[in-house]
This record gives structure tokens, C-alpha cells and sequence, in this order.
């Protein structure tokens, strides 16, 4: 099978899905004559034109809207946000357009949609710029939230949030686009809804998604040298999420860690806790822990910056601790 | 009846028929009875939420529905029951969204503020100030994406034309060269703020060469030259690609909402704007210069009320929308009972 | 003792930290001329004149912003939301600006402000119009987050947050802007992090703040009819949260509900379901739940909306089903 | 140096001092020479994160610093260590910051695109385009609410001008009559995206009279030119409570950061700007006009180099923030260690 960088694989399913519908295009900051930030689009105004792959102004919630009102067209809008941090500007187009026209109108509009970028800290941007936004989309109904980690997960869920009726966020990082792994030359889309088990294991259930994931892997790595077996779920869509999956591992291990970007207080990282303790409260033998960012807007600094993000040993003795063995 | 008023009424209705002017009239005051209506079904209690009425205004609806093309599209605000009207709309159906309805224009689900009306060419009925300007534009791009050789028109409020999203759309706008034609209702108040407390010039199309647009800026005083004004800036837009910033100089004479006594204004001043306003010029012009009977006036009012009383009582009697409506139109795949199990409504696997 | 309006309770907070200090200054839509949308600034321009309470246009950017600006150099802005729908549009200013620039800056600045408004679903007002923002503002660090449920602590904990050198969002509620209360003639401030028992109990807990506070009283009511007595826990300060308050309820009690307005998924609820069972698992003897909206975007129909609103009879049920009697 | 340069040289520096010309262009070598050290240091690995250079821009913040009184205001964005620079800040604490080190600026907690000197009058250093506007207007408020008779020059790029917040800061200025300039930095660029693609129009300026500002316009090619016109935009915010939109024509001539090669444009285009460098064009007038000697001026810019080497020697050996000190200013009550015992960090009560 092919290798593929994240980057392209993403590349792949924007280009695929372009060829196989018109209606698809992609709009942002970049994304054309510069070939995208993290060159996520290379190549693409070049094969398509630049009526499909349209670079626009510094204006998120000017394209974020466009891409709504054309959805409601009828088209197919890619949207990419040069990182999500800047979403934060357009969170009124998503929280009150993007996720409730189709409601607000009583169905006669859909707003088939997405908006993709690199979301959560990346390497020493400071505060302004090492935010995870899931924590705020994921909290809306109406919306749908993806969270990659792997080239093969990448193409097949963004082909999926294609094809979707419904607006998804569709989350990347820019520290992972780079990482490689085969592709399938043939073609497949994943369904959204389905977690996905990067590592089986019996003794400790860790749920992750997004950057979290090399972390949980890791972490279940040195675990493992410790004689403790650790599954890890990679949930890849927070909403709708895979409580079947989750809860089905939480029965076999009887203990979980969720570990993410993100901070602490609210966001999925709670809300996969509060699933859990409700629908596993009799198998439970520890409280879930949460191993994430500390409350702390992000530093530049190097040193603080890796005290502050989820690491493979914090996540590590959050694993021994819900196994007792500390 | 001053000679300088009815000299410029004479003018304002100069070449225009009498069957013209009785449509005219009779659509305004279609709007007008219908938001008359409302107001009295809010009284007694049976609106709830925000009530904005567009008494005073109505001749804009009017015009535009008159201006555009059977697939153009109207992109306006929560004061939205007079392009409902306008449109073609059911007033049945209009009546029964302010009730909360399932026979509503959109089951009930949106009330006043949110009307859409597809079908018509209602695009909304959006209630967060400004925000659907990027919205429009991107129905514009639509178009000229597609051909499809629609344009679109997209009305706001005075007091939006501070807002971020305002400018941000209409940036795009300007630099796509997007079929789209902008509005803005000048109605003199953005709530209780009259214009020179929100805006820091008193031209709101002093803004348009900023965005590489063209401009027209009047009073409205009768639907046909608001109708060929409109018209001419939807040509632009259709023809050259090239996007209009209007301004229309108009009134309400009601508070910003039902919940408004709008005691921020003097009666003398809306007494000034009553003897603008379209639909008593219409009336006048209707009494004076085509000399149409009383009688035959009265029974197009009498017509009319009772189309809207038929309307709202409809509305009262229609039932409300059934529990499990509330799980419909969340997402494409069918009814949504939300996304866990541990919150999922009572009853709902 | 005087009894107040919860909106007079807020405008005598305000008169009388303006009068104590020149710096603090109301800025908003419709404060000034128009005595604030729900008239929590009756009088304030007649007061103190347009130099401190200040008429904005429609630029919940702009005048947010300006807040921050002026709490930079050394003022004390309130900044109202006419309701905190609209902060949706300022959501960057309040995310990257105001809860940072302490740290961004290194402590070269402060921000000592307030944003105040309404909060949450009033009543028959659609989607766009019934949200409850602490769900995303609590998950921020730099912020402080109150909810007041009565004239009291919004009297008590206004003044303090204006007097607070971090940026704080206090939260209101149109529906409750009316309801009646004792509010001493003397000053007094009441400290943030503070939870308060509004009804203390043995067998369940029940936390709540803001909008939910009638909710969880009334659903208590109903449970001593059934003889299951409920201790319930006014948050009131959802970031600092009063962590020790609420878990030596829950020590107590061994159960616990959360009733609140907002949507499921995320959220404070889900954080103060990941606190509980983190800090008092052992104690725990049933799931802790959650009664808030349903997650689904709020329609006008009074019937629908009351299905998706906590109501005392659904926060009743998880009553009973934590104290397994159902 | 053909006949027409040297004709506008002259003109340019007519009736300056050879000191003054000295003083300029010292100062703009002292940002070029700090930006070329911070380039060395990124590609050695030192500096992380994004790092955008002033190089070709420095006039514009020498000006400023002269054409400001104390306790003026600037706020800028993430491209601004030649206003810390110009503005007097510690280069060694400047370069510190891009190392992150505890010396730096802000502790090496913001990095080069958060950089604040209050004390010297730099109130940032934002990395979020556009939302330092209604800061920098909040900052231009509490002036007039004090009566401090202070002015807040506020700048931004030509990529920002179509973002929302730049509208809203723009519209409350303009209501508000604050004391506040805005300066566009037109660099010809934002990011890989030249003006004609993010711009409606070619004259940023044009916005102006929306807003009910005055405005002005021109090429940068000198200090003292620069100085003289933003001199009066500030005077007119001081004294009149006037804002100025000010757009500055000037051009980058790295990448937009540090990662961007800049392929997007031709090295034709570059060379044409380079004539126009206001720090070559100071520098051949000292050797044509003023007759400076070799010597003298390769003094200056080796006692320039050396500070510059100085900086980033003492960045390189600075120590990293204490591990603590990620707790340190984010709320008011001193240390911070999360809101939740059950987050709290490792060790932490
Ligand atoms: C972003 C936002 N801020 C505030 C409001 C509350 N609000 C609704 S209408 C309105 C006044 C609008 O005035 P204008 O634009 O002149 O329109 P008009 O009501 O006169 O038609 C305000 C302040 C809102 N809906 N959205
Ligand atoms: C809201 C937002 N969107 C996108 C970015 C990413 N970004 C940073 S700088 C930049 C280009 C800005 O160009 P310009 O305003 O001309 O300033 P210059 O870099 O030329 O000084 C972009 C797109 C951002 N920081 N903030
Ligand atoms: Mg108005
Ligand atoms: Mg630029």
C-alpha cells in the first residue's frame, strides 16, 4: 500500500472528492496560489482553477459565512481555517449559522459543510495560537466533530465529512502532518461515529482522539514494560461519539484515562467522563482520570510548553493510578 | 392637504396607473394589517418572545418583491413578516409561526425572528445582528459559482452597519464581484439609539467606495420609484457582477419590539414621518388623484382584514407541533435524540 | 431588610461601586438613554452622566474590546451583553484578549473587568436566542465565571467582581431579573468560589447555579413530599469552583444530580460530574447525573421548549433514580 | 545612481542634519541588523515557533518613536520588534523573548509575536490579525475618560483591514472622537497573497470617510517624511480628538515568516523595492549628500553588530523560565495551579 503523509492524504480526499462532484470547492486563507499554510492543498489551484480553490482575505467570518450560505445553495464547501485558533473569530457563524440553519429553517435548507484545519498546540506559538477547539464545537448540537490522527483515518473520514449532510469540524494538527502510514490506493470512506482501537489491551481502557493519540500510544508502550496491558480507543469523532466502543473496554478493564488536548475543566474530556461513570458505574474500579493540558494559558518557552501539554509519563502515571499501582 | 405635499404627490404617482397604484396599496396594507394583527395577538398573550413589526416599511417589501426575478433571494432580519407577506407567503401559515404552530412557516420552531420561506424566496430571518450578511454573500457566490443568474438581496438595520460581520461580507463581496445588492432599512433607530449616537457619519453609503461598490441613497416615499431604484441595482448586479450599497431612508412607528414603548422619541417627529409614510400617501393619492370611491377603498381594507383575521384564527386554532417535532430537522439523517445515552430524552432508545 | 428585584440588586451594585470608584464605568447597547434593555441601569445615565455609562452601536467586538483597552490602562469597565447570545460575536476578544493579556504580558497588565448580561433561555425565543455561555467561557483559564440566582448574591458578588482584578463573566437571567429577595441596607461583598446551600438535605446532593437554582428548589420540594431529603448547592462561581463544598455534601450524601441550563455534552456539568467521581469515588453509590437541556437546538413552541428545558419533575426522576426509589 | 534618484534623494533630505540623518539611520540599522540576527538564530534552531521580520519596514517605527511623546501608545501585531527596538526596549530582553528565556521581554512566554513593553510605550504584540483594534480604541478611551492626553497609535497590515474587529474599533473611534491613529503597514503582502486579491479596493483610505476620519497616504522613503505626517495625525488626535487612517506604503523583503520562501513573487519586484529602501536610501545619502566616510559609518554598524551579538549571545546563555513560572500571571491572586484538585499539577497543593 502506499505511504502517505497526513498532509496528503488529506490532499487526496479533497482532490478526489472535487473530481467526483462539482459541487465541492475549497475556500481560505492561502490555500491556492501558496498551495495551504501546511500545504494541505498543494496542487490544487492548479488542477482545478481558481473557481474551486479560492484564496481569500483575512475574513473568517466572512468565508466561514460564505461557505454556510452556499452550502445552503446546495454546494459542498470545504472551508479551511488556517488554524482553528482562528475560528474564534467566525464561532458566531458556527455556533449560530452553520448549527442551526437546518433546524432554524425547519429542514428547508441543509448546510452541507466543512471546516478543517489544524487545531491544539503545535510547537512553541504561545497562547493565542495552541488552543483546541473541540472542547467548544463539540458542545453543540448540530454540528458533527472529527478528530485525526493517522493518514488512513484522515482521507477516509474526510471523504465521509464530504459527502455529509450536516456541518462537520474536521480537526488536524499541524505537528502530525507529516506522519506517514499506508493508504489504501483503492477507495473507502470510514462512517462517522466509530471509535477505533489503536492499541487492544485488557488491564486499562485509554480513550484519546486528535494529537492525544501518539501520547496514548506511548504511554500504553511504557505500560506495557511495566506489565500492564492498556487499550487505546481512539475515538476520531467526538460528535456523534462511539459510547458503545468506549463502554464495551470500560466493561472488559474495568478502569479508564482519557487523555487529550485540551484544557481540564469541561469539554470532551468531561463529557467522556460523565459517560462513562453513568453507563459503567458498577464496573468501574477506579475513578476515570483526565490527563490533558494544565489550566494554564499556553507559554512559548519550550520547557513550560512541554510541562503544560499532556506527555506519555503524566498520562503514564494516570494509567498506574487508575490500575493501583503506584 | 398642502399644495406643496400633494405637487410632489402628483409627482410621485405621475404615469402610474390606477390598477398600479391599487396593488400598491393594496400590498402594503396587506403588511400592515397583518402586523396590526400580530400586535394585538401579542396583547393578549398569544405571541411570546421578541415581536418586531414592520409598520411603516412596508412599501420596501412591496417594491422589492416587485423588483426581482421569480429565484432571487431575499436575505433579511428578525423584522421579517412584511417580505412574508410581500413574498406570497401563506398568511396562515406566517400567523401560525408567531403562534408557536405546527402549521407554521417553519413548524413553529422559529417564531417572529426566524422566517424562512424558500419556496418564496425568503432566505431568513436572521437574529443575531449582521450576521447574515456573510451568509448572502455566500448565496451570491452560489450564483455566480453555478450561473445560476440569480441575485440576491440582502437587507439589515442601520444599527447593523458597525458590525464586523457586515463589513467582513461585504469585503468578500466586493472583492469577488459577487450578484448581490445590500440594503439598509435606515429606519432612524437601532432600538432606542437614534442613527447619530450608532453611526459615525450620517451617510451610510459613504461606505461603499470602500468596498469598490456602487451606491443609492433615498427617502422612501411610494413603492414604484423604490421598485425602479432596486430594480436598477439588481440589474447591476445580474448584468456586471457589480454589488450596490442602498440606503432607504424610512421609519417605524412602533417601538423597536412589542416589549418597547418607544418613549424615546416625541410625537411631533412621528407625526413628521406619518405624513411620509408610503401607504397613507398611496391612500391619498388613491382618494385625490385617481379619485377611487371610498367604498370601493374600504372594501379592499375590509378584504384584506379579513384575510388576516382568518389568518390568526387559524393560527389560534391550529395545534401545537407534536412532542417528537423536536427531534426533527437537528440533523440530516432523521430524528436526532441526541448524542448519549445518559441524556437521552425519557422514553427514546 | 429592603427586598430588591434581582435587577435592582444589580443596578444598586453598580451605582454604588461608580460611586465608590471613579474608574468603573457601564458600557453597552441601550445602558444609557433606554435604562438597559431589562432595566438593570434604571437611572445610572440620569446619574452619572454619558461620560460613564456609555451607549454603543451594535459592536459587541468593538465595545468589548474597548473594554479590555481601558481595564489595560487602570479602568474598571462593565461591559453589558445585552444578553450573552450576542457575545457569541465577541467570543475572540473574551477567549484571546481578555482572559490572556496578564499573561501574555507577563503581569505588565492587568484586566480588571466585568461582562455582565443574561444568560441562557428565557422563553420563547429560538435557537439563537436560549444559549448558556458559561459551557464555553468556564473552560478558560484567565476568566472567572459567576451565575446568580438571587438578589442577594447578585448584589453580593457583583460588587466584588467589579472590584476583582481579573476579567470576570457574570451571568444573569432575563426570566429571573424580577424575582424578590432580601438585600441589606449595609455593604457587603461576597467572596468568589463560595458555593452556598440554598437548602440543606442528607440523601442527595444537588448542584446547580444560575437559571437552575428554581429548578433544583423546586425538584427538592417535590422529593420531601416522597420523604428523600436533598441538600441543594448553589455553585454560584463556576471558575474558581468550590470544589470542597460540594464534595463534602456528596461525602455526606453519596449522590449526586446536576440541574442546569445548557446543553448535555461538555460543559460544567460534565465537570462537575468529573470532579465528583474523581474526588469521591469511593463514596459514591450511584452514577451522577445530569438534568439540563436536551441536546438539541431550542425551538420557539412553548410545548417544545418546555420538553428540552430541566424542569423539576425530570431533575426529580434522576433524584430518584440516584437514590434508587423509582 | 542615476539622475532622477539622486534629484528625489536630495529632495528627500533637504534641510536634514548630517546628525539627524546619522541618528535615522543608525536606528534603522539597529532593527535590520536585530532582525538578521534573530533570521541567523531561527535557522540555527534557537528560535521556535513563527518569526516575522520588520526588514524593509524600519523606518516606520523609527518615525513613530519620534513622532510620539511619552506615554503615547503602540499597539501593533505579531511583526513588531522593530517597534521594540525603536522604542528602546533591551535588545538583549527582545532577543531573550524569541529564545524563551526568563529574561526575555514577557518572561519567553509570548515569543516574537507577543511582545509588550509598557514602560517604553509598545502595548503589543498581537497574533490574532485585527483583534488589537478595539484594544488599542479601549486604550485610546480610557485616555479621554482620564483626560490624560494621550495618543494610541495603533497599527495593523494591509491583510487586516477586511477583518470585523478592524471595522468595529474603526466605528467606535469614530463615534467616540477618540485620540487614536491607525496606521496601515501596506507591505504590498499578506502572507502569499498580494493586495489586489484581499482588497475590494486599491486605496485602503477610501474607508476613511466611513468612518469620518481624516486620512493620508504615501510611500515610505524617509524618517523624517514618515515622522512629519504621522506628527500631524497625532497632533490632530491630541488636539482635536480626530482619528487618522494613515496607509503606509512600504514593502517585506523576507517571507512572511520565517517558513515562507516567498516564491510568489519575482526577484524584479524585489530589486525595484530595494531602490526604495528607506535604510539604503539614508545610507546613500550619508555617502553621497553628506559625504560620510567609509569609515565612520562601518564604525556604526559594527558597534551596532556588536550589540546585536551581545543580545543574542546573552539570549543563548540566558536561562529557561523556572518550571514554576507557567503558574505565574494568570490570575491576579498570584500563583495559579488550575482551578481543580483533580488536574492539579504533579506536587502541586
Ligand atoms: C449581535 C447582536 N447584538 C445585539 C442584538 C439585539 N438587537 C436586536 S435588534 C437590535 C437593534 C437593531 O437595529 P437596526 O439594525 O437599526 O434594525 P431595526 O430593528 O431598526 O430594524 C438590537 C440591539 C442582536 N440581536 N444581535
Ligand atoms: C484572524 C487570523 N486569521 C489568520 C491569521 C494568520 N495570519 C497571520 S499574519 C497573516 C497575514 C497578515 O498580513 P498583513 O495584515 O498584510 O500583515 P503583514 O504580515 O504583511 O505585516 C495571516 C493570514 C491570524 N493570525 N489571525
Ligand atoms: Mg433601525
Ligand atoms: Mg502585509
Amino acid at each position: 500500500m502506499p505511504i502517505l503523509q497526513i498532509r496528503q492524504a488529506i490532499r487526496d480526499a479533497m482532490k478526489e472528492e472535487m473530481e467526483r462532484d462539482e459541487r465541492v470547492f475549497l475556500m481560505g486563507e492561502e490555500v491556492g496560489y501558496y498551495n495551504g499554510a501546511y500545504k494541505c492543498s498543494e496542487g490544487l489551484l492548479d488542477h482545478f482553477g481558481p473557481k474551486r480553490v479560492i484564496d481569500t482575505p483575512i475574513t473568517e467570518t466572512g468565508f466561514a459565512g460564505i461557505g454556510i450560505g452556499a452550502a445552503m445553495c446546495g454546494l459542498r464547501p470545504i472551508i479551511e481555517f488556517m488554524t482553528f485558533n482562528f475560528s474564534a473569530v467566525a464561532f458566531d457563524q458556527i455556533l449560530n449559522n452553520a448549527a442551526k440553519l437546518r433546524h432554524m429553517t425547519h429542514g428547508q435548507f441543509a448546510v452541507p459543510m466543512v471546516f478543517r484545519g489544524p487545531n491544539a498546540a503545535a510547537h512553541m506559538l504561545g497562547s493565542t495560537h495552541s488552543q483546541a477547539f473541540e472542547h467548544f464545537y463539540a458542545h453543540i448540537p448540530g454540528l458533527k466533530v472529527i478528530a485525526v490522527a493517522t493518514p488512513y483515518d484522515a482521507k477516509g473520514l474526510l471523504k465521509t465529512a464530504i459527502r455529509d449532510e450536516n456541518p462537520v469540524l474536521f480537526l488536524e494538527s499541524e505537528l502530525m502532518y507529516s506522519v506517514k502510514g499506508e493508504v489504501p490506493e483503492e477507495e473507502y470512506l470510514i462512517p462517522f461515529g466509530q471509535a477505533d482501537i489503536k492499541r487492544p489491551g485488557e488491564q486499562v481502557t485509554v480513550i484519546t482522539w486528535g494529537q492525544g493519540v501518539p501520547v496514548a500510544l506511548k504511554a500504553a508502550e511504557l505500560a506495557a514494560a511495566e506489565d500492564l496491558s492498556c487499550e487505546v480507543i481512539d475515538l476520531r469523532s467526538l460528535r456523534p461519539m462511539d459510547e458503545a466502543a468506549i463502554i464495551a473496554s470500560v466493561k472488559k478493564t474495568n478502569r479508564a484515562v482519557v487523555v487529550y488536548h485540551g484544557w481540564p475543566n469541561g469539554g470532551v474530556g468531561c463529557d467522556v467522563v460523565a459517560r462513562i461513570q453513568e453507563l459503567a458505574f458498577d464496573d468501574l474500579d477506579a475513578p476515570v482520570l483526565r490527563v490533558c493540558y494544565e489550566d494554564l494559558p499556553m507559554p512559548y518557552a519550550e520547557n513550560l510548553e512541554n510541562l503544560i501539554l499532556p506527555s506519555p509519563e503524566r498520562a503514564l502515571a494516570a494509567i498506574r493510578r487508575v490500575a493501583y499501582k503506584r | 392637504m398642502d399644495a406643496a405635499y400633494e405637487a410632489k404627490l402628483r409627482a410621485d404617482y405621475d404615469g402610474q396607473s390606477r390598477e398600479d397604484v391599487l396593488r400598491d396599496y393594496r400590498e402594503m396594507l396587506r403588511i400592515r394589517r397583518f402586523e396590526e394583527a400580530a400586535a394585538r395577538a401579542y396583547t393578549r398573550g398569544k405571541i411570546s418572545g421578541f415581536l418586531h413589526l414592520y409598520i411603516g416599511q412596508e412599501a420596501i417589501a412591496v417594491a422589492t418583491k416587485q423588483a426581482m426575478e421569480p429565484g432571487d433571494r431575499v436575505v433579511s432580519t428578525y423584522r421579517t413578516h412584511g417580505f412574508a407577506v410581500a413574498l406570497g407567503s401563506d398568511t396562515k401559515a406566517c400567523a401560525a409561526e408567531l403562534f408557536g404552530k405546527a402549521a407554521g412557516l417553519v413548524g413553529g420552531v422559529g417564531g417572529s425572528m426566524h422566517f424562512f420561506d424558500k419556496e418564496r424566496g425568503l432566505w431568513g430571518g436572521y437574529a443575531i445582528v449582521g450576521n447574515h450578511i456573510p451568509v448572502a454573500a455566500g448565496h451570491a457566490f452560489a450564483s455566480q459559482y453555478t450561473g445560476d443568474g440569480r441575485v440576491t438581496l440582502c437587507f439589515m438595520g442601520d444599527g447593523a452597519v458597525g458590525i464586523g460581520p457586515v463589513h467582513e461580507g461585504m469585503t468578500m463581496a466586493g472583492i469577488m464581484k459577487l450578484p448581490i445588492v445590500f440594503v439598509v432599512e435606515n429606519n432612524q433607530y437601532s432600538m432606542g439609539t437614534p442613527l447619530k449616537r450608532t453611526l459615525p457619519v450620517e451617510d451610510i453609503t459613504s461606505r461603499a467606495a470602500g468596498y469598490g461598490f456602487a451606491s443609492d441613497r433615498f427617502h422612501v416615499t411610494s413603492v414604484q420609484e423604490t421598485r425602479r431604484r432596486l430594480g436598477e441595482a439588481i440589474e447591476r448586479a445580474r448584468k456586471d457582477g457589480k454589488p450596490t450599497l442602498i440606503e432607504l431612508i424610512t421609519y417605524r412607528f412602533r417601538g423597536h419590539s412589542m416589549s418597547d414603548p418607544a418613549k424615546y422619541r416625541q410625537k411631533e417627529e412621528v407625526d413628521r414621518w406619518r405624513l411620509n409614510d408610503p401607504l397613507e400617501r398611496a391612500l391619498m393619492a388613491l382618494k385625490t388623484i385617481y379619485q377611487v370611491p371610498e367604498q370601493e377603498l374600504d372594501a379592499i381594507d375590509e378584504a384584506i382584514v379579513a384575510e388576516m383575521d382568518a389568518a390568526y384564527e387559524f393560527a389560534d386554532k391550529a395545534p401545537a407541533p407534536a412532542p417528537e417535532a423536536r427531534f426533527d430537522n437537528v440533523m440530516a439523517e432523521g430524528p436526532y435524540y441526541g448524542d448519549s445515552a445518559t441524556t437521552r430524552p425519557a422514553g427514546v432508545e
